[in-house]
Formats: structure tokens, sequence, C-alpha cells
């Protein structure tokens, strides 16, 4: 089980693996595949010891997320496989957006919407940020409430949907690189999963914030 | 080519360059490293929260209806038709028009400068700032400049879009005369006919016409504003009769009170016939000929050979229909039109036939009069004027003198395209593309790949991954029709109408108008072209109103300008026409001339051969062309196209209802399920258009259908330069 | 919602088969993709006559809204229900899934919607026509050649009343007794 | 696992079972993963399929064991008396996993137990049906309870509710089709009646079968009052089939007279159309026409016979209920529609279907074949 700081480590990194990459992130992405597959006890796959080069990670991001050959494999958005219709900017989106007007953010630094994974993984890694200044502060109030509030927005804009969305990428995706990113976020949503589950049977308490 | 560092410090890409200093600027005091979300003191209520009805045109097909799109929470959740008045529309909105949000809000729509990575049409794309895909399609435009010439770039647009003329200026500004449009492949030649005739192409006044005749242009399906509404039967109105051509049964027959499966390409055959029954019973409007047309009684004489007796074996009509429709046309006028519409041409022929329907429409004195044609009126709006700048080097366009009458902005697909393949007299290298879908909507497919291999460079501008965007080099994205601010647009009609659109959402991700990105494009190309973009829309919008600022608050106030509610009958009556005798030329001096014909001389179309079918291409109300099959609202309607033979071919070939066939022509050969049905004559095959895309980038339609367009050969009509879409004979084997 | 008995009246002479009446209900009322997930419809009839002699028609149709409702009897926990107004409606929560009413209903006009778990049909667009300012229902409101009328029969003068008062006209399947709320103009 | 250890048919037996459990569970969950929609070959036009059939099967399965083994503890009749515990705990069973299939059907069952009491519709016949089926199950186990103890008196009252119970049950199940007229094939009285009548040639088919298997798998031959059991059961069954072919003749004939609108359609479907081969072959050859050939004459009404009719017929049954609940939405409610084949509507079972209905099924047997194990279910001797 992880603790609170590995926690939000995981989710900053796969947020930085789910956008675009950019040169820093391409740089950054053997660390980053390093430390996932140590912080979640995945195997580290033999065939990433020499993470891609940019210009395949553009493509194999652009053929997955963004157009392609058969349309959009995986569209990284939530209402598209939350709300009717296979469309963006459902019901859903605007309540993500909801949630982070709630925190006092908005959404200046994108062009995305509002549901877009690496946003909404973000937004998680925010919350949990928060939790650990709370923490550091000796404010439990405020620290149950964001540990509820992780809870319900992964539960309800998030965890639902990534099964659906990595399966997605394992059938119409070669590259190791994404197929491994994929296979690694089931298993952590998995994790996290029974994580809010032991949460919700025990007391706030319970959720380990150190090893 | 791509170094990162040289992107565009866009708002996402700002805040993503995890530089302390930058992000904290952001995100305050906070020392974490956000990129997408920011925290700022002041959240007003989210963007997300508006809920508004905004008036705009739709922008499915060309037809331009008005809509009124109502925002919810900052979503279009709806699209209506616009309530108030709208003359061509008249408060209706189709199916293709109700799927729109899809088109907004479709997680396959493009979202972001996209850069080819591997070999064209192999499908690796990187994303792109836009301002590094600007420059390398400026610097391609340059460098084909430098090396070939001006007039090696193409410039291939849409219609309807409401901001094609900003892209057909930068073609003009940038210096090359090789524009092509959409009209060859579809009523250009519809256009010269009825012009040489009339000096303008009218439009039928269905509406309170008691007798119609259409051929062809199947109204129930391919839907045109209003004259799909119009032909319908309204109540009381008991002596109207629509008579009905067309070798298949479509829906438009199955509204129609009289259908004949004509023959295909004899249409002129009948047409003749009903002229020749007309002038010898002595059925013809005396005074209206007179008075108004020329060239009489070189008709009269010419018309003898036609009689309807020749016709019925032409065109497998029986004599005494021919006949009696005759009469009953001539009875009716001058409420009555032979509707020429619009629909693309389907043989050479093509602009001598359209002569024939107007000539016909001419001696029964069904013009500028009501339910007869009707010269169309616009409402003046002030232009946009710029000076291009002049280049000496610059040849003629590429397929000039290919046919008698080019449209010096519209060219000639089929003309130019076998040109540029066979760079006579000049290469072309580069092709700049907005919207069209060229690959489905130009016939031989196989050439326009042909084409599309040879070139330098590529560039499509579209919101959807369209096969010709597949196989280009860079792609831009542009906003939805929902999401921009167009330029008020003058729809000419006997009721004239001024409609526009503004944004009903802010456009998602980066896709941009076409405007912007003409403007971005121009800024590139040098201060020269830079200034004729030098204006913000606003301000095109005001300068294109200022003579008439009331148009502004009737756009943004009820959708729609309007200043008559009825067509204006007898306007043009003792006013000279634009033809050369200023008259209606029955006998068109000008043909003769250029050598053609003066007056429509039949030909047999083609018999077609043994163990073959003519090919016959058409419509429907569900898609439009080549570019909404992928819309999951849609596709539910209908998921593949069929190939339609009749019973007692397909007993003969010993096919079975539903089963695959091979469909070959001389240039293609597709693949696609028989659907065997009493709608179509024994000696046609016919699929619907919009299939069989190359690209599987359009999830819904991959490899479903068949494509006609691989299939038909380029054949045009020598006088306009129009594809002829029936001229292609195919076999059909099981596949 | 009182003193009202809405009603469609259908001229099917003027149908086209455009199919703009089963978008437009699918986008308004968010009814999931699918062949067979739709509210409205259109029949094309068997193709009558030989070659060339050929005909067909084209029938709209949509629940009947009917006054007698086979649908509402049978459903075992009235979660449809025929409202005041002569709406008959489905209250979600409480749709167990038997689809007994599917099996009920005359018209085929109820299908179950995977989205909110429950039967979902033609309402009228409730949402449309009781909106202020009241919009017709969507299906109504987009026809190109405006097959449907819609209107309240309680009301004399409404564009209903006076069609059926001075046109003939008929329902579907008559025989059932479950005297529908759609007419068909002959 | 001793037990199989001198019983490799058991085994055997016990294996297959276990492997339709599976195929059961299997069905199950991809229904749970996938849900309703992408597991099931219903649709729109035809709601109802094969686990509505099974159910229907199930439970009139059900109702025949409790009619039948009602002849001996409600009405006296002394030789039906001792297969009392055995029939009315596979009836038991038998309805339990009937309601197992619907559940699977119902995309609410959670939903129907809170709103069935909630909101009661006394208008359906479902919710009639459902009740009644509720309060039926009720009085079988208590009476199974009763004759369990040995509480001869108890039994009896609850036999006679069960009793009751069944027929109103059951003649509601007939009514929740009978009552549609929107499906001529299933519209009138027919039905309720019908159902009755099917239940009573199940009843026989199962008591049977439970009564030779039971000896059998002793070992020991039969007794001389168990084979008499067996001919009278034999006899009691020639009838009960025979007025079973009165009413299959009776359900044709105004079918296909007149040719009654969607009526004639739906009956031809079954007489020549895609359901031919299920009629003729299933309904009356397997269903009718081979038990009545070993039931007749003397000579092969042996306990083997009766044994064997009953199995044939059980299966001619279920296709019975197959066909019935199908056919009678073959036809189209939209008048006219171009472009169906053979002008009507198609339906096939998907795999989920398939597995649950095995699974049911065998979750059935397997059951009682354990209770049969554990339980006393021999009558005691007088």
């Amino acid at each position: 089980m992880l603790n609170l700081a590995e926690r939000k480590k995981t989710y900053q990194i796969f947020s930085d693996l789910f956008r675009y990459p950019d040169q820093p992130s391409q740089a950054a992405s053997a660390q980053s595949v390093a430390d996932l597959s140590q912080l979640l006890h995945l195997d580290f796959p033999p065939e990433l010891s020499q993470v891609p080069a940019l210009r395949e990670m553009e493509v194999a991001y652009t053929h997955l997320f963004v157009n392609s050959l058969g349309g959009t494999p995986a569209p990284p958005y939530g209402s598209v496989y939350l709300d009717a219709g296979n469309l963006l900017m459902g019901e859903t989106s605007l309540k993500v957006e909801a949630c982070y007007a709630a925190e006092n953010l908005n959404l200046q630094g994108s062009d995305e919407p509002p549901d877009f994974l690496a946003t909404e993984l973000e937004f998680l890694y925010y919350l949990l940020d928060e939790e650990e200044a709370a923490l550091a502060a000796g404010d439990t109030a405020r620290q149950a409430e964001l540990t509820n509030k992780q809870i319900v927005f992964f539960e309800n804009y998030l965890s639902s949907w990534l099964p659906d969305f990595c399966e997605r990428i394992a059938a119409r995706s070669s590259d190791p690189f994404y197929l491994w990113i994929a296979e690694a976020l089931q298993l952590f949503n998995r994790m996290e999963m029974a994580l809010f589950e032991k949460v919700r049977k025990n007391s706030i308490s319970e959720l380990p914030t150190t090893s | 080519m791509a170094n990162p560092k040289k992107q565009k410090m866009s708002r996402r890409k700002f805040l993503g360059i995890s530089s302390c200093a930058l992000t904290t600027a952001v995100v305050g005091s906070q020392v974490k490293v956000l990129k997408a979300l920011a925290k700022s003191g002041d959240i007003s209520e989210p963007v997300a929260a508006i809920t508004k009805d905004v008036y705009t045109s739709c922008g499915m097909c060309v037809n331009k209806c008005g809509v009124i799109a109502r925002v919810r929470d900052g979503v279009i959740h709806k699209l209506d038709p616009n309530p108030n008045f709208f003359p061509k529309s008249r408060g209706m909105l189709c199916a293709r028009g109700n799927a729109g949000t899809k088109v907004v809000y479709d997680p396959d729509r493009l979202k972001y400068p996209l850069i080819r990575v591997g070999e064209r049409g192999e499908g690796k794309w990187r994303r792109a700032s836009w301002e590094e895909a600007l420059d390398m399609v400026t610097n391609n435009m340059n460098q084909i400049a430098e090396k070939y010439n001006r007039a090696s770039m193409m410039f291939a647009s849409t219609e309807g879009t409401f901001s094609e003329h900003f892209f057909l200026q930068l073609a003009e500004c940038y210096g090359t005369p090789n524009t092509l449009r959409h009209p060859t492949l579809c009523l250009s030649s519809n256009i010269q006919g009825f012009s040489a005739t009339f000096g303008t192409n009218p439009t039928p006044d269905v509406k309170n016409a008691d007798y119609i005749i259409m051929s062809g242009a199947n109204r129930a399906e391919a839907l045109m504003t209003p004259d799909s509404i119009d032909m319908i039967k309204t109540d009381g109105g008991g002596r109207r009769k629509l008579v009905y051509l067309d070798p298949r049964f479509t829906k438009t027959a199955a509204k129609a009170d009289e259908w004949y499966p004509i023959k295909p390409g004899t249409d002129m055959a009948f047409i003749l016939a009903l002229i020749n029954v007309i002038i010898t019973e002595g059925l013809y409007d005396d005074d209206f000929i007179e008075e108004n047309t020329v060239g009489f009684e070189q008709l009269a004489q010419h018309i003898k050979q036609y009689s309807p007796g020749w016709a019925a074996t032409e065109c497998d009509i029986p004599a005494k229909d021919i006949r009696r429709i005759a009469h009953e046309f001539a009875n009716a006028a001058p409420s009555a039109v032979y509707y020429q519409g619009r629909r693309s041409s389907f043989f050479q022929n093509d602009t001598q036939m359209r002569r024939a329907m107007a000539i016909l429409n001419a001696i029964v004195g069904a013009w500028d009069t009501k339910g007869g044609l009707l010269p169309n009126k616009k409402i003046a709006l002030t232009k946009h004027d710029y000076l291009a700048p002049w280049y000496d080097d610059v040849p003629d366009r590429l397929d000039k003198g290919g046919v008698t009458y080019l449209s010096e902005k519209d060219g000639s697909w089929p003309v130019f395209r076998d040109r540029a393949l066979a760079a006579d007299p000049y290469p072309i290298k580069g092709m700049m593309v907005y919207k069209q879908n060229v690959l489905v909507s130009v016939p031989d497919r196989a050439k326009s790949l042909e084409l599309m291999k040879q070139m330098d460079f590529i560039c499509t501008i579209d919101i959807t991954m369209s096969d010709t965007a597949w196989y280009s080099d860079v792609v831009l994205p542009e906003a939805t029709y929902l999401e921009r601010l167009d330029p008020p647009e003058n729809l000419s009609g006997p009721v004239p109408v001024v409609a526009f659109r503004q944004p009903c959402v802010e456009a998602m991700f980066e896709s941009k108008t076409n405007f912007w990105i003409m403007q971005q494009l121009a800024k590139r190309l040098g201060p020269e072209i830079a200034e004729t973009f030098d204006f913000t829309m606003e301000e095109h919008i005001h300068h294109m109103l200022k003579k008439k600022p009331e148009i502004y608050d009737a756009l943004f106030g009820k959708g729609v300008y309007y200043e008559d509610t009825e067509p204006e009958y007898g306007r043009l009556k003792g006013k000279r026409l634009r033809t050369r005798s200023g008259k209606i030329e029955l006998y068109s001096e000008k043909y003769a001339k250029k050598g053609l014909d003066p007056l429509p001389v039949y030909k047999s179309p083609d018999k077609v051969p043994t163990n073959m079918y003519r090919l016959l291409v058409g419509r429907h109300a569900y898609f439009t062309h080549g570019t909404t099959a992928n819309n999951a609202l849609l596709h539910d309607l209908m998921p593949e196209n069929t190939l339609w033979l009749a019973p007692s071919e397909a007993r003969k070939l010993r096919l079975k209802n539903g089963q695959m066939v091979k469909v070959k022509s001389k240039v293609g050969e597709e693949k696609l399920k028989l659907e065997i049905t009493e709608k179509i004559r024994p000696d046609s095959v016919y699929m619907a258009h919009g299939f069989g895309v190359l690209s599987k980038g359009l999830s819904n339609i991959a490899g479903v259908g068949g494509s006609d367009a691989a299939l038909i050969e380029s054949k045009y009509c020598p006088i306009s330069g129009n594809c002829a879409m029936h001229e292609t004979f195919v076999q059909i084997t099981p596949a | 919602m009182k003193n009202k008995r809405f009603a469609i009246v259908l001229d099917t002479e003027r149908c086209i088969d455009c199919k703009a009446c089963t978008v437009a209900c699918k986008a308004e009322n968010d009814v999931p993709l699918g062949p067979n997930n739709y509210r409205n419809w259109v029949v094309a009839s068997k193709l009558r006559g030989k070659y060339p002699n050929l005909g067909q028609s084209y029938t709209p149709s949509q629940c009947q809204h009917c006054s007698n409702a086979p649908c509402e009897h049978v459903c075992p926990t009235r979660a449809t229900f025929t409202s005041s107004d002569g709406i008959v409606d489905v209250k979600e929560e409480k749709c167990i899934g038997c689809k007994y009413c599917q099996t009920a209903c005359p018209y085929n006009a109820r299908y179950y919607n995977e989205e909110t778990g429950a039967i979902d049909k033609c309402t009228f667009c409730a949402q449309r026509i009781y909106a202020v300012p009241p919009r017709l229902p969507a299906c109504v409101d987009t026809c190109p050649t405006k097959v449907r009328a819609f209107g309240d029969l309680n009301d004399p003068n409404s564009e209903v009343s006076l069609l059926l008062a001075r046109n003939p006209s008929k329902v579907l399947k008559p025989a059932m007794g479950t005297n529908p709320h759609l007419f068909y103009l002959d | 696992m001793s037990a199989f250890k001198n019983r490799p048919k058991l085994f055997v037996w016990m294996a297959i079972l276990l492997l339709g459990m599976a195929a059961g569970a299997a069905g199950v969950i991809h229904v749970l993963i996938v849900g309703h929609a992408q597991s099931y070959n219903v649709t729109r036009e035809i709601p109802w399929g094969l686990l509505i059939a099974t159910y229907v099967f199930l439970v009139v399965s059900s109702t025949g064991l409790c009619l039948i083994s009602s002849l001996g503890h409600v009405f006296g009749m002394k030789q039906f008396e001792f297969i009392g515990k055995r029939a009315i705990l596979l009836a038991i069973l038998t309805l339990l996993c009937g309601f197992g299939a619907i559940g699977m059907e119902i995309n609410h069952p959670i939903r129907m137990g809170i709103y069935t009491i909630l909101s009661p519709n006394f208008s359906s016949a479902i919710w009639w049906m459902g009740t009644l089926y509720g309060v039926y199950l009720m009085f079988l186990c208590a009476e199974f309870y009763f004759l369990m103890k040995g509480m001869h008196k108890g039994a009896f009252t609850m036999g006679v509710l069960g009793f009751t119970a069944a027929v109103s049950a059951h003649s509601n199940l007939g009514a929740v089709f009978g009552l549609l007229e929107a499906r001529p094939f299933w519209h009138g009285s027919f039905l309720p009646i019908y159902f009755i009548v099917s239940a009573l040639v199940s009843g026989c088919a199962l008591i049977g079968m439970i009564v030779y298997f039971n000896h059998k798998k002793s070992g020991a031959p039969m007794p001389l009052k168990y084979a008499d059991f067996m001919d009278t059961l034999g006899r009691l069954q020639i009838l009960t089939l025979m007025t079973l072919v009165f009413f299959v003749v009776w359900k044709i004939i105004p079918g296909i007279y007149g040719h009654p609108p969607e009526k004639y359609e739906a009956t031809m479907s079954m007489i020549s159309g895609p359901f031919a081969f299920n009629f003729w072959f299933f309904e009356v050859l397997m269903g009718l026409v081979i038990p009545l050939c070993i039931l007749f004459p003397k000579k092969t009404r042996t306990p083997t016979g009766v044994m064997f009719a009953g199995l044939s017929s059980t299966i001619g049954i279920f296709f019975m209920r197959y066909d019935l609940v199908i056919i009678g939405q073959l036809v189209s409610m939209r008048e006219g529609t171009a472009e169906l084949v053979n002008g009507l509507l198609q339906y096939t079972p998907s795999l989920s279907e398939l597995g649950i209905t095995i699974g049911a099924i065998c979750t059935c047997l397997f059951l009682y074949t354990v209770a049969e194990r554990l339980l006393p279910l021999d009558p005691e001797e007088h």
C-alpha cells in the first residue's frame, strides 16, 4: 500500500506521462518509468531500458490520443466513456470542472476539456498535496475532508473509465512505452480502489501517511 | 525540422514548462507545479455555466438553414430550426442539421495542427504548434514559388462554409490562378446551359408551380431547401402535379404523381419531344415568345426531327405519355416548370440538355412569373476590396482552354487533374485543401491519389481526418461551424436573405477559424499579402453591412435578415437580359460563334455493353457528400451503402440479396453488399455516395461499403468542364 | 398541466422519410446511440406493385399516448403512468426492466435505455412543451415538410383540434382498443 | 470424495452438472460485467428471450410436481403419497432456479423487490404472478417442512394451500401472455388453461424420472409397489398427454383457420416456418408422439419406459415453452414493414443466455442430487 507521498508522486508522474510529450517530459520519462515500477512493484520492462526518442513518443501519443487511423483509439476524456453518446463535454465533464472550481482552481493552463485525463490526475495530485500540507499543519479535519474529496472525485470521474481506456490502448497500440504505462495505470487504479475501499470500511485515520 | 523550443508559447505550453518562476507566477504563492490547473484568487462563475439560445446558420451541408443553438451550461445541447421567418429553410432542420452537435463534441475531431512524420498515407503524425505548422506551410509555399512557379500551387476549396472566400483570397494574393471549387463536380453545366439561354441561372418557383417535371434531381433525398419542402403537395393544391424521371425509384418517385424509369442519358430526348409537341401542336405562348425570345424559327425547324415516337424508343417513355405530359405542361404554363434545380451532372452533353430544359420553360412563358422560373435577387452587401499583389511571371490557369467555358475561380476538376498529372503546360507541386474531400468527391480516385503523390507539399484544413487530410503533410484543425464568427452571407434567390454565423461555444482545443488561419498564413507570406487580411472579423462584418446597418441587428436579434417575404414577379419585364441579344436565346448566337451547337442536338448515350451495367450514383437525406458519414447519429441511420440491382438481373447472375459483390469499372474495383430491389432499371446499378473511404481515420465508416469515386471514370462535359457521373459501366461478380 | 390532452396529428402524405424527426428526438432526449434505440421512427412500407409501376409510403410514428395504455396496465410497479395531460411517461427509478410493457405495446414504441437503466419512450418532449416559452416537441419542430402537428385536444381552437374537425383521420390498430392520441389524416 | 468411490456414474453425473453450472456462472459473470444489452440477443422487438422460456419451463415443472404430488397427500390417492417429499423438494428447487433465470433477465431485481411492495399494480398479471409464486413458494417450503417432520395435518393444510396457490400462480403465468392483446398468438383465455394442463404433463414426467432414478441408484430391483405406481403414473401420463394433444390441435386450428392477422403468420412459423423443426421434432415427436408410443402398449409401459417417456416429454416441453415465448413475438408490431426475412423478426439465443439456461437447470438437478443424499426423503413406512 502506498503512503501519501508516494501516491502524490504517482499521480504526478501519470499526469505528466498522459500529457503530450515534450523535450523535458521525454528526458524525465526514464526516471518516471523507473519510479513507477518501483512504486507499483511492477517489473521494469526490459524493452523500456532505453526510453523511446521524443519523436517516437509523439507519434505514438498522437496515434493513441489525438487523431489517427481508425479514429482516435483511446480518447483520454472521461465523458467519452462515462456519458451517453461517446462525446466530449458531457455532463460529467461539467461536473469535473465544478470539482476544480470548488477547490478554487480554473483551467487557464489547458485547451483541453476539463475531463482530460492528465488534468484529472493533476487534480488528484493537487488534493494529495493539500492533504500533505494539512497533515503537516496537524489539521485532521481538513485532512479528512481532502481524503473524502479524493475518493469522491476518483470514484465518480476516473476509476470507472480507466479500465476501458487502458484496454483500448492495449488493443490498438504496439508501442511498448504506452502499453506499459497503461498497464501501470490499470494497476494503480486497482490499488487506489482497494485503498479507498479500506478507508470507507475503517476510519479515515487508517489512510497510510507513512510507509 | 521539429525543434520543440521553437514552438509557440500557447497557454498550455507556457505553463507546461516546468520552470518554477513561471509556474509560481500563475499559481501564486503555491510551490506545487500545476500545469493545466491554475489557482487564481478570483474564481468567477465557470465559463461552463452559460445557458443561452444562439442564432446561427447550419453548416452540415451547403444549404445554410437557419439554426438556433440551445446552449446549456456552456455546452450545445440541441440545435433547433430558427423559429423566425426564414424564407430559405422555413423553420426546419434535417437529420444532418440535428446531428450537428456531434461535430463539435466528436472525440475524433481534429484538435491540434498535425505534421506528418512517416511516409505519406502511412499515418504517422505528431502534434505541432500553430507557429510551427503555419511556418511549415508558408515555407513550402515559398519554396514552390521559387522552385517552380506560383501557379504550381493549387487551392481546392469546399463551399458553404461562409469563409471559403478568404481561402480564395489567399490563393489570389499568393499569386496562383489555380483554385478549384465544387461546381464542376456539381452544377456548372446547369449554370452554363441556363445562363446561355436566360443570362442567369434562375430558380424554379416550386412553391407556386402547378406542374413540375423533375429529372434526376432527387429532392426528397438530396435535400435542398426550400424546394424539398415545397415539392410536397399542400392542402387544397388539387391541380399540382409532379412528374419525375429517374432510373431509380427514389423517395421523390414515391412522392411524385408519375414516375418514369427513364433510360439514363436520354432526358434530352424527352425534353426535345416535349418541345416538339408544344411547337407542332401550337401549345406555346406566342406573345411571350414574340416579346421575349430570339431564335424561335430556327428552333421550330430544328425540333421537327424529335417526335414523341422517336423519343419513346430513346428514353423508354411511351409516346402517348410524352404527348400527354406536353399538353398538361403547356396547359399549366406559365405556372409550370421543368425543374433544373441543383444536382451534379451525369453525361457529357449535360450543358446542351440544360439548354433544352431552359428552352422548354421559355416557350411556354414560364419565366419571371408565378410558378415559373424566377431570376434570383440579392441583398447588396458591401464587398471587401483588396489589392492583390501583382506577379509578372504567373501563367494562365492550368486548365485554361481545356473546355469552352471555364470558370476562372472554379476551374474544372477533371481537366485540371489530367493536365496536372501530365505537367502540361507546367507542373503542379503544392496543394492547399480547404475542407474539400478530394479523394471522395472527385471521380476516379486512383488519379487523385496519383496527383497527391506527385505533390511536394499538401496542406489540408478540415474538422475531421478526411481521406484527403490523411494523405497530407500538414493538417490544420478548423473550428467547426458552431464555434465561429462567420461573415454575413447573401443567400440569393427569389426571396433573398442574409444569414451569418456566430460562435455558440468557444472553439475547442486549438482549432481556429479559417479566417484566422488565412490571416496567419498571409502574415508569413509578407506584408503585402498580410495587408489584405488586416482587419478583425467584427470590422469585416461592419464593413459588409455599412450600407445597411439594420442587417446587423436583424442577424443578432433573429438570425436572419430579409426584405421580402414573397417573390417579386415580373421583375425583369421589359428589361434587358444578360445575353448577347438581351433576350431569352432559344437559338444561341454565342454558341454558334464558338462552334458549338446553337440549338441542342441529341446524341444517344453509349449502349450498355453486354454483361455490364451502368453505374448510377446518388445522395440521400442522411449524409452530405463524403463529409458526415462518420457522425454517429447519422451512421445509425445508414451504416453502409449497398449496390442496387434489379431482381431479374440478380437471377441471371445467380446473386443473392445481401451477399458481397465485386464491382469493377475501367478505373477501379470496390466490394460492397448487394441489395436486390425492384427500385432500379435492369440495365443499371446504383450505389450511394460517401462510403468506402480509403483512410481508417473515420472510425465509423472504415471499410464499410464501397466508394463511387474509386469507380467513376473521369469523363466531362466539353462546354462546362463538369464531370459526367453516369458514363461508367461496371461488371458485377460475387466477392 | 390540468385540463390538457395532448395529441399529434400526422399527414403522412407529406413524409419524405428524411429521418430528421428521429435524429432530432435522439439529440433532444439523449437517446443512446445504436440503431435499436429510438423514441420515434419512420416505417417505409413494402414496395407496392411491380417495376415500373411502384409505390411506397412512409409512416412516421412514436408512442401513441393511448388513453387506455396497455403498457400502463401491465407494469407491475406502476413505473409507467399517464399524466393528467395525457402523456404516458415512465418513472425511471421504479422500472424493474421486466420488459412486459415492451411486449404489451402494440406499437413497439418502447425500448430499454441502458444509460438510464429504464424503459424509455416518447414523452411528447415534456421538457420542451412546458418550458418557458414553450417549444414544440423536437420531432414536430424540426420536420422539413411539417408532417406532424402538436397541440391540446381540449382546446377546440388548437391546430390539432381543427385538423381533426375538418379532416377524416384514423389511428393505428384501432381494434386494440388502446385509444391512441396520434391521429393520421386520411 | 469417498462418496464417489464406488459410484463412477454418480461422479460423471455430478461432473456434468458442475460443468453446466460453470457455464451458467460464466454467463452470469458476463452479464454482470458487460451488462444485459451486450450479453443477450433480445431486441427491442423481441424483448423476451430464452431466459423467460427457461423460467416458464422451470415454474411449469414446479407447478406440475406440486399438482401431481397433491394427488397423494391432498386428494388422498394412496399410491401417490410416497412421492410427496421428493416432488415437493424438486418443486421448490425448480421454482427457485426459475426465479434465478428470470432474475437474470430482469434488469433491476432489487428495484423489483422494493417497488412491487411500495407501488403495486393490481392490474398487472406479472405482479400477480410474482406475488402468487412467492406465496406458493412459502407454502411449498412449509409443506416440505411438515412432510419432513412427519406432521401430516400441517402437510395436508399446506398441500391444499400450495395446490390453490400453484393453480392461481400458474394460470396467472398463462395470463401474463394471455392478457396481451398486442400479441394475437398469445392473447385469450387459452393460455392459462393450457399452462395448467401442460404442467400436469411436466409433473407426471418428472415424477416418473424421480421414482425411476431413486430406485436405480440403490441398485436393487424396484419393488412391486413402485412398479405398480409407475404403471399408474404411465396411464395418468397418457391422459395428460392426450389432453395436451387436444390443446395443441386446438391451438393450431384457430391460428390457421381464416388466416387471423398476425396469429396466422406466427402459427405458420411453427408449422412450416423457422420454428418448424422445433415444433415437429421436439414438441410433437419428442414431446407427444414418442411418450405416447411408449406408454400406450402395456409391454413398454415398464418403469424404464415410463422414465424414458417422461424424459422425452420433458425435453419436448422445454421446446414448447421456448417456441411459445419466441413465436408470440415474431410478428413485427409495425404494420407493413419492409425488409424482414420471411416477414418475421429474428431471434437466436446468445451464449450467455444458453449458459444461464443450462446453469439454471443443472443447478436445480445438482441441488436435488445433493439433497437426495443428505435428506431422508424416503417415505416413513406405515
